[in-house]
């Protein structure tokens, strides 16, 4: 049975990550998940200089979901790679940056100096809702995402995977504009920017207002954007929004995901990815399928 | 900061509810019996996973008492909203799935042969009774409630003087816990405290003119409690040792912290 | 206390309706709910001529929601008027007719209808995501929902809300061009669209392939909208998207919302638009506010 | 179409589990004590609302028996997805929410005096149990199997002979019902059906060739169970009294059809 895949070149021992900015650098996680395990490993967003991020609360729970606008806080590009990166190379899996910024410029410094490392793939990510310059300006223009993805090509050592905003009217165009810019592969979705308010103080649940939603409660979101970028672009993509099982993986992946990422629910069981990767395993042992490539878009009418 | 309570291995149980009652008006008292008692700190939490499946992210309770050597644990906790409300439904023999242990306790060292001063507030209550039952010195407590409603008195008693401010005035000085502090001179050492912000504010104050080293415990919205999605942070005075921002996780770094190095 | 609300100078005696497509005319849940106590009764989509809908499956549950694809099946505008009308005239609430049609002219045809009916106003639905032609195309470009707006109201013999679409990646705009075409009122949102797949079938789980996405799970999606929409026109706002309580219909409206509609909670408790009527009342007693207005948009930072 | 069975008020209630048992593997059996018993006609049927949160539609679910008298309402299902799941850890005494009667039941008055095959196949048994309790006229049961975990099989033999197919030719006919009917020459007035969808089509089929007329009680994805939402249509050979196209709503105006009315 073969659950290895390939993402532009990059091989990974099956298709399971973890979604940006739900599992530190690993470490955090690593008390409970043995790393070595995972297809890979994505970060939290990293930017050229520390970033302090948004004012409490950060985070709120909405129903089968949660919110979040922790605003991209980091401890900048140097920690990354003096204490993140080292981290992460104990272990065999694939090390994927989360780059974010507030201009063309930020994003490209961050690529630059990922040259020379052990990282594996670049996620830049355009779609951060919770930030007020850079980030989602990117991702919600297709002219701005075509424009943002042929710089980083330009400089990149690495492939490069651009994590699409859902707050669109078009996902299928903005899969294509980053396709055309020479992007490697395409990651989505983010969160879908959302608000919650305590009727009992009529204050907003958040600092920053609105948030993004993420969770189970965003699955549909997520499967459909993820079918119409596949039917859109030929580029590999990898599905992630609420998935909390292998089911919800499988899903993901018959709708034309090579990869898939697991974000809020580490949350809520921090054993998540493992067993999202034992039960795809299962799954294929089931329905007798010898490659997990049988199972990419393999859905029908 | 995480130079207080040395943190051991975390990991999600599940485990058996011993007993539960409720000892003030929406104040439960829940025994549960899990190995995560055995290297509990005093002022670490646990997070608790709500079953119904709208509530998604794990509640984030105090240890109030641990049996290390029993494996129990006591949680004290008021009813605020949908996932205490159905902690408050458990029953001996039920199920429950727990994330802990979580953060870094009080500094217990810093007590060694001096008079440490627990204040705390309402709910704050609880993770000063095992704070007590380890300290190395003297324990006074001060604490404060909103009426003649009070729960834990008897446990604090066994382990040092327990003064009392109400809200209301109906039981021990009327005001708060910095106006029962003044009315009764107290002094101490050393101070550990939790409860509400306006009160976390009000010691660390009274600390600093005071000249005294203060230890507080901070709550803030949690979603990952382990460290990892930054959602729970506080400002701190220096660039902190993990996040290079003026920024520090409570979960992962806090509960507890020195008053002097956050900015509350 | 005053609960009384007044959209575009129809005045209903609470700001509780139903959503389209979820009450039918009224008459199903008739058995379980009291018509009299509502402000209002939206009724599934009608046009000109009587529209077959879409195959089965047509309806899927996901986590805290459900998807469909109805396709605005209805018996066309003659059989309203000649039984449903009659049907909800028994009661004391403000009847809105939903509009759906493919072209301008279907629209205006079912609007002229109405001219001289006991209809109170009329709800345009340019945001189903679940049919070929017409709706959504007009909901999701700016241009296009100002022309047809504009149309409409030049025929329409009462308020017209105009029923916007969550999946634009720019609701304010969108509010904006309905209100600038001369809109009385705007109502959101309609349902995201979204996708299931069944993975032991490896089939879609909707005939129609995609659905929309309703209930408590995109709650935080349309409250988020509402207050955008709030920011962004002066007319008033019809919020819905999720409500199944009180609170969550109180969230609404100080988010923005002059109105509210229940949608899929209908199906989950039938009881639910009393319940929240019974609740909002509730509510204000208890933080003695005298007026419903005092709430509406009444969130602060 | 709702000529027959005459629908009288719904409603949603909270009813109590009188007992439950699994009578076959993944099939169990429920009775619940509800007012609804009262008024049901064989062949509606009343929706359960699971009490997890992520799973928020009603089910649907035949009713199989009723005492009248007793308010005691009897219903047996497979074990599907995550709401029958959640249902068969239900014990005595537990409460459940539900919704009913909903739809038309079987035209029992069409049963006077002649003789009525209830053909059905798996969970379509159990709705069959309360038509032939009803009947006016001659029972004969025809029910298909997966293979030989039968069940209910003596409590149809009650009120008819029962004539069994299974799949895998462990009982009784090797083959589908049509097979047994054929095999064992079997003939009636008039046709009561339910089962899966190929197994209705065969008895369309069947009952057209033999020139008798044939009810069949359809199944499709449910949203509000009552007709409003009009999720759970079925093509029709006439323009439907109600939704005025080809398409009528199997929960408001069904689940029984006459089998020459419908296209499937
Ligand atoms: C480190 C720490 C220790 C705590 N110890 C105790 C304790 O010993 N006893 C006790 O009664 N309470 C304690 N709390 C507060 C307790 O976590 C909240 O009362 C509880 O999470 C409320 O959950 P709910 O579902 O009932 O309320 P809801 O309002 O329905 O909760 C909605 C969301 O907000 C979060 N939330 C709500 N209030 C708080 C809060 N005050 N702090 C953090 N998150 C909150 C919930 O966890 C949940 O994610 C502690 C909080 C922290 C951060
Ligand atoms: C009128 C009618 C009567 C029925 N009577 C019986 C009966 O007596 N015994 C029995 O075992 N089953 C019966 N069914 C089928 C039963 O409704 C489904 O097995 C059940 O809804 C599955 O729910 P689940 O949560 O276990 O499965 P899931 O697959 O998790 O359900 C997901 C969603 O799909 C719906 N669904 C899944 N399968 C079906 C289906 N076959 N028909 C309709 N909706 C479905 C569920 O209601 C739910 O909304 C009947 C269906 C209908 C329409
Ligand atoms: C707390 C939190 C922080 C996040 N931070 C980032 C980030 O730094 N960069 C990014 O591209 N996405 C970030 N995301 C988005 C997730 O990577 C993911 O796209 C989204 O949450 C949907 O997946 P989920 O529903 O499985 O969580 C964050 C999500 C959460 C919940
Ligand atoms: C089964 C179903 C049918 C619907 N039909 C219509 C319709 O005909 N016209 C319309 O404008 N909206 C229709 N809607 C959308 C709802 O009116 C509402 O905008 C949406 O469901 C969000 O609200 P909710 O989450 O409370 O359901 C339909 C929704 C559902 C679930
Ligand atoms: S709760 Fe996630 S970092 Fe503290
Ligand atoms: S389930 Fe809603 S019309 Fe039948």
């Amino acid at each position: 049975m073969n659950t290895t895949i390939k993402i532009a070149g990059i091989e990974m021992k099956n298709p399971v990550m973890t979604a940006s900015g739900t599992f530190g650098s690993g470490m955090e996680y690593s008390e409970f998940v043995d790393l070595n395990r995972l297809g890979g490993v994505i970060t939290k967003g990293v930017s050229n200089v520390p970033w302090v991020g948004n004012p409490t609360p950060r985070v709120a729970e909405t129903y089968g979901g949660m919110l979040n606008a922790i605003g991209l806080q980091n401890p900048g590009v140097d920690v990354f790679l003096e204490r993140d990166l080292p981290f992460l190379n104990q272990f065999h899996t694939v090390s994927v940056i989360n780059v974010c910024g507030k201009t063309v410029e930020d994003y490209v410094e961050v690529v630059e100096r990922m040259a020379d490392t052990s990282i594996g793939m670049l996620e830049i990510n355009v779609s951060c809702p919770n930030v007020k310059e850079g980030a989602i300006a990117f991702g919600q223009n297709k002219e701005a995402l075509y424009h943002i993805t042929k710089e980083i090509k330009a400089k990149a050592k690495q492939p490069v995977i651009m994590k699409l905003s859902p707050n669109v009217t078009d996902i299928g165009e903005m899969a294509k504009a980053a396709e055309a810019a020479g992007a490697d592969a395409v990651s989505l979705i983010n969160t879908i920017t959302g608000m919650k308010i305590d009727i009992h103080k009529r204050m907003f649940a958040l600092a920053n207002k609105t948030g993004g939603l993420s969770g189970p409660a965003i699955k549909p979101v997520a499967v459909r954007m993820v079918y119409q970028a596949a039917q859109a672009v030929k580029i590999p993509i990898i599905g992630m929004g609420g998935i909390a099982t292998a089911d919800d993986a499988i899903e993901f992946i018959l709708a034309g995901a090579s990869g898939v990422c697991v974000g809020a629910m580490n949350f809520v069981n921090p054993y998540t990815t493992i067993e999202v990767i034992d039960g795809i395993e299962a799954y294929m042992k089931k329905y007798n399928v010898a490659d997990i490539h049988d199972l990419i878009g393999a859905v029908h009418s | 900061m995480s130079e207080f309570g040395q943190n051991t291995a975390k990991s999600k149980q599940e485990v058996f509810v011993i007993e539960q009652k409720e000892i003030a008006p929406d104040i439960f008292d829940l025994w549960i019996e899990t190995t995560m008692a055995q290297h509990a700190k005093a002022g670490q939490f646990i997070s608790i996973y709500p079953k119904d499946k709208s509530t998604l992210l794990p509640r984030p309770i105090s240890i109030c008492e641990v049996n290390r050597e029993n494996d129990r644990m006591r949680l004290v906790y008021r009813v605020q909203g949908a996932g205490t409300k159905e902690f408050s439904s458990y029953q001996k023999g039920d199920k429950i799935s727990i994330l802990g242990n979580l953060g870094n306790g009080f500094p217990i060292e810093k007590t060694k042969e001096i008079k440490v001063m627990m204040i705390a507030g309402g709910i704050g209550i609880p993770p000063m009774l095992q704070a007590a039952k380890d300290a190395l010195g003297e324990v006074i407590f001060v604490v404060g409630y909103r009426d003649s409603n009070l729960f834990l008195k008897e446990d604090m008693e066994r382990y040092g003087q327990v003064v009392i401010a109400t809200e209301d005035g109906s039981y021990g000085t009327k005001g708060n816990v910095i106006d029962a502090i003044r009315e009764q001179k107290i002094s101490a050492d050393v101070i550990f405290s939790c409860g509400p912000m306006p009160m976390l504010k009000a010691v660390k104050q009274y600390a600093q003119e005071q000249g005294i080293p203060a230890y507080i415990s901070l709550e803030e919205r949690m979603a990952c409690g382990v460290g990892a999605c930054l959602g729970c942070v506080c400002k701190t005075k220096e660039v902190d040792h993990h996040s290079y921002v003026h920024n520090t996780r409570i979960c992962a770094d806090g509960p507890v912290f020195d008053a002097k190095e956050v900015e509350i």
